[in-house]
């Protein structure tokens, strides 16, 4: 706990540091000092993060405060340390990389400021994990929401960045109202009260069903929103396409989990029942396979990393539902097999999209265009950014040898145990999940492949591209870090999930972690070796056959003799037999096509799609527009009539006189 | 508290009416001006004894209410060069209904307010509320920013009505509602009808609506 | 040992299905055909090739065979062959389709690394056909696990599977069917594709080779050789169940039954035409709800 | 004895100079010097436990005490913006502003020191009067249209409130009390006050005092008369005036307290500030002005400040927390937004934009206000927010808890749609600069209140924890 606290001071003392040097107009040093803080403040919370993984006894910490809603608690177990882990590699990460990404950015934000609003990120998501109150916790939850607003709008010249940083913070202070109540329903209404997290799950047992329910939903809706649950997800997308890529990486490895997190603790508060399982099932198919299909629709690269996190999401949720399905009708060992592959999964996701971010930042950096249609052919120009990406589009496709596997492997076990043992539908339905998931693993194998062969593959699309370069050092250490840690993941998932697994013990409880962990992933481990092993062999080999290779020769294209980098099949022309053929209408990009032909001689046209999310264009947005139509049709109140504005006051009067009047006749 | 008070309040209700349904400005001025006047004669009539004190505040009272802001008024008139007529936004029937109503209203509603053995019976806080609905009702009504001010007097004057029922136990109130009250109407609203004629040159009140939302 | 046989199964054994496949077409169009063993032949050819290698391409591109065949091979090590599998496990199932994953995409990003307007197009139906195919696959052996109640192939495709075509033969009809439409789909054999033209028309998988040659198209063909064969292990193993048994009679019985299976790919793509592309999507979502009623006849 | 006058006195006395002074370069100089010599005093008077005159007409209790400890500092702060922001608006005649701010600022310890209610009465109307003139600081016709409507809807309330200080009076004369209208004597003699007229009486004295506070639907002149006056001007109608009206407000609930007929009021007190923070949100929803949207801002914690005291337990002390935070970031906001005003020359919107690019300390400043306004931590308004929705939850008021969020959404929404427009992206090519900059003078007022609208939200000094423990408790049901 003394190292947590160091940490968190640590980043807060660098982000002054670094905003005073931003003042003092040395906005190197200030970046320099910034991210030297943030990397020694991971540093140091990790260790007490990896001991108490290790088994360490759960550790607390009381501050005083003197505001009228108690002391601070603070604690670190098991849960928590699982969070911290991702949180503080990739923070410490994407900082190193931050700094060298935002060097040199023209846009109207400091980077210096950037810099130290980094810091206060991450302090506000070790916050939100370490906090024990729920007081504590929401503040450290909307500083995080608005340190990551701050960060998302960093280029807040162009107008999509600031629609998507409005949308963020619209989503942000919804979910967050959702759980200022959530977390004040479940304070004891008995005795002194109290916001603590102990206290609150008393509260929450002297809780009637309905209550139950209504506070479960807040909770669903108040995580989900950070946690992109599909419908809740609309702000994600955007919002990771508009933020600088470091910051995407990390909004994506992490942020977004710690919704899950946040579910994980209402978990724990509320000992859900299992019949909610089938929701939060239900909830991840969804989102898993919508996510997949947005995502493989998508031009624009960070989109469609954003969109398969939502996938994830989705798909660590089958898990999550799953598990708390498996615990209540007695099957431990599906339940211990559906969470640790959820948990796994989250560590898996947050390296991976972490190193794609870190990529796509890469590929943004050099060849200025997030648009996949203006790539190609990246990895003979940027070989070492270009090699990870691929590496990590086939993690994401969750492929042996690397990490993705794992995770889903250790799922597809758990509800191939229900689908296989339990009887009648929730057979049927947790095989229609296993289903589910294989579909969206083959979406997910073409929306990556869709990614990388557009983008890194072939020829390039446009001069910027042609003329991309590797980017400096400091941002491609960061990313082979990572894509180690995909390589590793993959060739010894075992040892991971040993790590993970005092967290997985703490949310299943005694009764079911007594049994011990679930067996599964050595042989996977194994076949990760092995693949390495065959593959290494026969590169050898065709080697060794091929002998002479004449240099300088073009692609054959079918004899035709001169293919240009525009006779290249598109990212749209990929997934579009996919979308046009199966999709039905409204998960399609809008089009706009123009009208040829009405007058006599044709007019300049434009044909365009627009991505915008279908769940966007059909709900929020008609929703929101009614609602403030509707909101705002009060504004006749105020005509500038001074005698009307005298005729509110009389109104007033009157009604408070009848009030009392009524009062005193209904209640004498 | 002496019999006149009675026959006072309807004297003064009668002139809310009064007030209501006329139509010349110079005429609401000088029913304003009345009514100042028989503000100062109840004012000697409440009181069981009376003492220099009482009879200097009435003094006061008729000197302002009845003289002086009628006075400023007609002169304003005068100086703005406007129409003379009220320029109703509710007609003159309706008004007087309404006063009519409101006045019924404020009987029932005086009703359940439990009175002192000393005023029991009195008429002063039903007269007191419907006059400041009248004034309400004037203030509301009228479009001119000076049948605006005389609205706003009668409202003042229900009030002092009101405080009529302090006068002995607590004098001190009553002078300070007078006398602040008025300091409102001459100072600042006197200042305030100057510039408005200045710069819109009318006292239409109906063309101060360019603050609103559209 | 049992590895090495399977290995060797797979890597040798995978050509002949090949060559079958070919002979019985050419029979049923009235011509001699190629000897059996031409495949044979064509890779011994290929492996003493020169190669060329486009400007464009990068090391990914010479992935797209390597590891194209590693995979395949690696998997034929999960799937029953004469026995049990040299491996199994708990899950072997899960990853023996990701094996064959992982081998589709190093071939797709090999397409795609061409730059080549064909070959990318190939890629794109080629992802496409097989994210439909795979909910049918899984869905086929949730069946055979929930039969053998274990997620393993060696037990799923085990002895047990025979007494279960007297109890629930409708679903393992079902079952076979579904399999074979994935073997077909993932082996890109007609109905979803035709292998023998090696034109921009062949739509899939062959066009995504287009541009590999000598030793590469080498390990191209004996990949896909290799995933034909274990493939086909699996719909013979449902199809024509084994009883437990002496190790040579159950080779035995097992090369015979991959003999009957390119018999009947051979018949398939002799009697049926290449199905319009727009409908391939049709008969991969037909297997898929195949599979789906069949888990629902034995989980009801 | 000679504190509690010379707090009211002294800037009295010092508007006096100001009207006489004729150098107007010099006579805003008297603003931060008045603000000084009153923080000086008031921070002495806090510390004192006797400050009274008057024969105890005058009285400084601990509400008082909060009362003057804001309007202190807020008038401090924003009279060290002042003469900057005067001598860019050379143009205009500062007289009347000057020494009607600065009478403001005397009669504003009285209504903080009143103790007697017919004071209390002309305490509030004095600094409604005093705070008139200064609003018409632009001399057009907005300015008049909005002093106009300012002061004749604020006489009506001043009407009302006086006939409810009448009933008050009154239900002592049916009680059978003396003749003394003390605070401390009603409070000890309320179970002797007739119930039927003391409701009456909170109705007239609710909405009197409610209309200058700018409740809904009495807040018909806030829009206006913000929109038109001077941000400076702005902070203190907002921050400080509308405290003195809360106060009065809390002064009769006070009564009505301890006479145990409190619920009446805490109903009505209750649907004011629900009505009143949804019409705020309402009307912020598609505002153009920003500076009518401060306004709504305004109504809408106000509405906030009487829900508190009707949910009442430890709302009450949130209340009273929830005054203070408002005020400070009202000036944040108010001093920011007139930076703002200034660097374009507009107060709409749609004109308005890339204020981080122009003007960037002031445009972080508006930015950082608005999310402190709207009660996002680790700001002060969280904190007092909280514990108004807690004690909401707690007192089993769950529905009003659900408007009250439902509520801050609505307005989160309104506002932030305008604020972020006016802050970020690049400035309009048709807007171009005024050759306003931030300077020490403009920006470090605004940022000494945001500094300390952050450490209520972190840090709250015990003595200033005691100092509002101790001003709940004298507003709590007598046990």
């Amino acid at each position: 706990m003394p190292l947590l606290a160091l940490c968190l001071l640590l980043l807060l003392a660098s982000a002054a540091v670094a905003l005073a040097l931003a003042a003092a107009r040395a906005p190197t040093a200030a970046q320099v000092a910034a991210t030297a803080g943030a990397v020694a403040a991971c540093a140091a919370g990790l260790v007490p993060a990896a001991r108490s993984l290790a088994g360490a006894a759960p550790e607390s910490l009381a501050l005083p405060w003197s505001a009228p809603l108690g002391s601070v608690h603070l604690g670190l177990d098991p849960l928590s340390a699982f969070f911290l882990v991702p949180l503080l590699a990739l923070g410490a990460l994407a900082a190193v990389y931050g700094r060298a990404y935002l060097a040199h950015a023209k846009g109207p934000s400091s980077p210096a400021v950037a810099a130290a609003a980094l810091n206060g990120l991450l302090a506000s998501m070790v916050l939100v994990v370490v906090a024990r109150g729920a007081v504590a916790f929401l503040i450290a939850w909307e500083a995080m929401t608005l340190t990551s607003y701050l960060l998302v709008v960093f280029d807040h010249h162009e107008e999509d960045v600031r629609r998507a940083g409005w949308v963020y913070l619209i989503a942000a202070h919804v979910g967050a109202a959702c759980l200022l109540a959530f977390f004040l329903m479940l304070e004891p209404s008995s005795g002194a009260g109290g916001l603590d997290f102990e206290q609150l799950e008393q509260g929450a047992r002297a809780l009637g069903p309905t209550a139950l329910s209504a506070a479960a939903l807040l909770a669903g809706i108040g995580f989900g929103v950070k946690a992109g649950i599909v419908p809740l997800h609309v702000w994600l997308p955007e919002a990771h396409a508009a933020a600088p890529s470091h910051v995407s990486a990390l909004m994506s490895g992490v942020l977004v989990k710690l919704g899950l997190y946040g579910l994980l603790r209402a978990g724990l508060l509320l000992q859900p029942p299992a019949a909610w399982g089938h929701a939060l099932l239900a909830l991840g198919v969804v989102g898993a396979l919508l996510g997949i299909l947005l995502a493989l629709q998508q031009r624009d690269l960070k989109r469609v990393l954003a969109y398969s996190t939502v996938e994830n999401v989705g798909i660590v949720l089958i898990g999550l539902g799953l598990c708390t399905w498996a615990r209540g009708h007695g099957q431990p060992v599906a339940a211990a097999l559906a969470l640790t592959g959820a948990l796994l999964h989250v560590w898996n996701h947050a390296a991976m999209k972490g190193l794609m971010f870190l990529c796509a930042g890469g590929v943004v950096h050099q060849a200025g265009t997030r648009d996949l249609e203006k790539m190609g052919g990246l990895l003979r120009r940027m070989p070492a950014t270009g090699a990870m990406a691929l590496l990590g589009a086939a993690a994401l496709s969750a492929l042996p040898p690397l990490n993705g596997f794992a995770g889903e492997f250790l799922l597809y076990l758990g509800l191939g145990k229900v689908a296989i043992t339990a009887p009648g539908w929730t057979g049927a339905a947790a095989a229609l999940g296993v289903g589910a998931l294989a579909l969206t693993g083959g979406l997910a194998a073409l929306t990556f492949l869709r990614l990388a062969g557009v983008a890194f593959l072939g020829e390039p699309r446009s001069a910027e591209a042609a003329r991309a370069t590797e980017p400096s050092r400091w941002m491609t250490w960061p990313m082979m870090l990572l894509a180690g840690a995909l390589v590793v993941g993959g060739t010894s998932p075992g040892v991971a999930a040993r790590a993970l697994w005092p967290a997985a013990a703490q949310l299943l409880g005694p009764e079911i972690a007594g049994a011990g962990m679930p067996p599964g992933l050595h042989p996977i481990g194994g076949a990760a070796v092995a693949v390495w092993l065959a593959v290494g062999l026969l590169w050898l080999t065709l080697r060794v056959l091929v002998r002479r290779a004449p240099k300088n020769v073009g692609t054959w294209d079918c004899g035709y003799a001169e293919p240009t980098p525009r006779m290249q099949y598109t990212a749209r022309s990929f997934s579009e037999h996919l979308v046009s053929r199966l999709l039905p209408p409204w998960l399609r990009p809008s089009t706009h096509r123009p009208s040829l032909g009405a007058r006599l001689f044709p007019e300049p046209a434009r044909f365009s799609t627009e991505s915008e999310d279908p769940v966007t264009r059909a709900a929020w947005r008609p929703l929101l527009a009614t609602g403030a139509e509707r909101v705002s049709r009060i504004r006749w109140m105020q005509q500038g009539q001074l005698p009307v504005y005298v005729v509110y006051i009389l109104a007033a009067v009157v009604a408070a006189l009848g009030w009392l009047s009524l009062r005193r006749w209904l209640w004498p | 508290m002496s019999r006149a008070v009675d026959p006072l309040l309807v004297v003064i209700l009668l002139l809310n009416f009064a007030l209501l349904g006329s139509s010349r400005l110079r005429a609401v001025i000088n029913g304003t001006a009345a009514q100042g006047v028989a503000l100062g004669a109840l004012l000697i009539a409440v009181p069981a004894e009376l003492s220099w004190h009482t009879v200097l505040i009435a003094a006061g009272t008729v000197a302002l209410k009845g003289v002086l802001i009628p006075g400023m008024l007609h002169r304003a008139m005068r100086d703005a060069a406007i129409r003379r007529e009220v320029e109703p936004v509710v007609g003159f029937i309706p008004s007087l209904l309404l006063g009519g109503v409101g006045t019924g209203a404020a009987l029932l509603f005086a009703r359940t307010l439990p009175l002192a053995p000393q005023h029991v019976g009195s008429l002063l806080v039903s007269a007191s509320l419907s006059t400041v609905l009248t004034g309400f009702l004037l203030l509301t009504t009228r479009r001119k920013a000076i049948t605006q001010v005389t609205g706003y007097l009668i409202l003042e004057n229900g009030v002092f009505i009101m405080g009529l029922l302090l006068v002995e136990a607590m004098p001190f109130l009553v002078e300070l509602g007078a006398l602040l009250d008025l300091l409102v109407a001459i100072f600042v609203m006197g200042i305030i009808i100057n510039h408005i004629n200045r710069e819109f040159s009318s006292l239409d009140t109906a063309r101060l609506t360019a603050l609103k939302e559209e | 040992m049992n590895s090495a046989v399977h290995l060797a199964a797979a890597l040798f054994l995978s050509p002949l299905m090949l060559g079958v496949i070919t002979r019985v077409k050419a029979r049923f169009a009235g011509r001699r055909g190629a000897p059996l063993l031409q495949p044979y032949l064509d890779l011994v050819k290929l492996f003493r090739k020169g190669s060329i290698f486009s400007r464009t391409t990068t090391w990914v591109f010479r992935m797209g065979p390597v590891v194209g065949l590693a995979t395949a091979a690696l998997a034929s090590l999960l799937v029953p062959m004469g026995g049990r599998a040299p491996f199994s496990f708990e899950g072997d199932v899960l990853l023996f389709a990701y094996l064959l994953g992982l081998g589709r995409f190093f071939t797709v990003a090999a397409a795609m690394d061409t730059g080549s307007a064909f070959e990318g197009m190939g890629a794109a139906r080629e992802v496409t056909y097989s994210a439909l195919a795979e909910p049918a696959l899984f869905l086929s052996l949730l069946v055979l696990a929930r039969f053998s109640a274990s997620l393993s192939l060696s037990a799923m495709l085990g002895p047990g599977l025979g007494a279960r075509w007297g109890t629930s033969g409708a679903s393992l009809v079902l079952v076979v069917a579904a399999l074979f439409v994935v073997l077909l789909a993932e082996n890109s054999r007609i109905p979803v594709d035709d292998p023998t033209t090696h034109l921009e028309l062949t739509m899939i998988h062959e066009v995504m080779v287009l541009d590999h040659g000598g030793p590469a198209l080498g390990m191209v063909l004996l990949g896909a050789a290799a995933k034909l064969f274990v493939l086909g292990a699996l719909v013979a193993h449902v199809a024509v169940p084994l009883g437990e048994g002496d190790p040579l009679l159950g080779w035995a019985w097992f090369l015979g039954a991959q003999l009957a299976i390119a018999v009947a790919v051979g018949v398939v793509e002799s009697v049926m035409a290449r199905l319009r592309l727009v409908h391939v999507p049709s008969l991969l979502v037909a297997a898929c709800l195949l599979s789906a009623f069949a888990v629902v006849l034995v989980a009801r | 004895m000679a504190l509690a006058l010379a707090l009211v006195l002294v800037p009295l006395a010092l508007a006096a100079a100001a009207f006489a002074l004729p150098s107007e370069r010099w006579r805003p100089w008297l603003l931060p010097l008045g603000g000084a010599a009153r923080l000086a005093m008031t921070l002495v008077a806090v510390s004192r436990s006797d400050v009274s005159a008057l024969s105890g007409w005058m009285r400084l209790d601990a509400l008082g005490k909060v009362l003057l400890l804001l309007l202190d500092v807020l008038f401090f702060v924003s009279a060290l913006y002042a003469p900057a922001y005067l001598r860019m608006r050379a143009s205009r005649d500062n007289r009347a502003l000057c020494g009607c701010l600065l009478a403001f600022l005397g009669t504003s310890a009285l209504v903080a020191q009143a103790h007697h209610l017919g004071l209390l009465w002309v305490a509030v109307e004095a600094s409604v009067l005093a705070s008139a003139p200064t609003v018409y600081f632009n001399r057009n016709t907005r300015s008049l249209e909005a002093t106009w409507k300012y002061l004749l809807i604020g006489s009506v309330g001043i009407a009302l409130a006086l006939l409810g200080s009448f009933f008050l009076a009154y239900s002592a004369v049916h009680g059978g009390l003396g003749s003394s209208l003390l605070v401390e004597d009603l409070v000890r003699d309320a179970p002797r006050l007739s119930p039927a007229w003391l409701h009456a009486a909170f109705i007239f004295l609710f909405v009197g005092y409610g209309t200058k506070m700018g409740l809904a639907p009495m807040h018909t002149w806030k829009p206006d008369a913000y929109g038109e006056a001077p941000g400076l001007v702005g902070t203190l109608l907002a921050g400080g005036l509308t405290g003195c009206s809360f106060l009065a407000v809390l002064r009769f609930f006070q009564i009505l307290q301890a006479a145990g007929q409190a619920d009446v009021a805490r109903q009505m007190m209750i649907a004011a500030g629900l009505l009143s923070m949804l019409v705020a949100g309402g009307f912020m929803a598609r505002q153009r002005d920003y500076k009518r949207l401060l306004a709504y801002s305004s109504v809408e914690h106000m509405g906030i400040l009487v829900l508190g005291v009707g949910v009442g337990g430890g709302a009450m002390f949130g209340a009273l927390l929830h005054l203070l935070n408002n005020g400070l970031t009202k000036g944040v906001l108010f001093l920011s937004a007139g930076n703002i005003h200034r660097a374009y020359d507009s107060k709409l919107t749609g004109e308005v934009s890339g204020a981080l690019r122009r003007v960037p300390v002031s445009g972080a400043l508006f930015l950082a206000g608005f999310f402190a306004i709207t009660g996002a931590p680790p700001f002060g308004p969280f904190i007092s927010e909280l514990t108004i929705l807690r004690a909401a939850m707690r007192g089993g008021h769950g529905w009003v808890a659900a408007g009250f969020l439902v509520a801050l959404t609505v307005v989160f929404l309104g506002m932030g749609a305008n604020v972020l427009h006016i802050v970020q992206g690049e400035p309009r090519a048709d807007r171009p600069a005024t050759g306003f900059r931030d300077t020490a003078l403009t920006v470090g007022p605004p940022l000494v209140l945001l500094g300390l609208v952050l450490m209520l939200g972190l840090y709250l000094p015990a003595p200033l924890r005691d100092l509002l423990a101790e001003a709940a408790g004298a507003l709590e049901p007598r046990s």
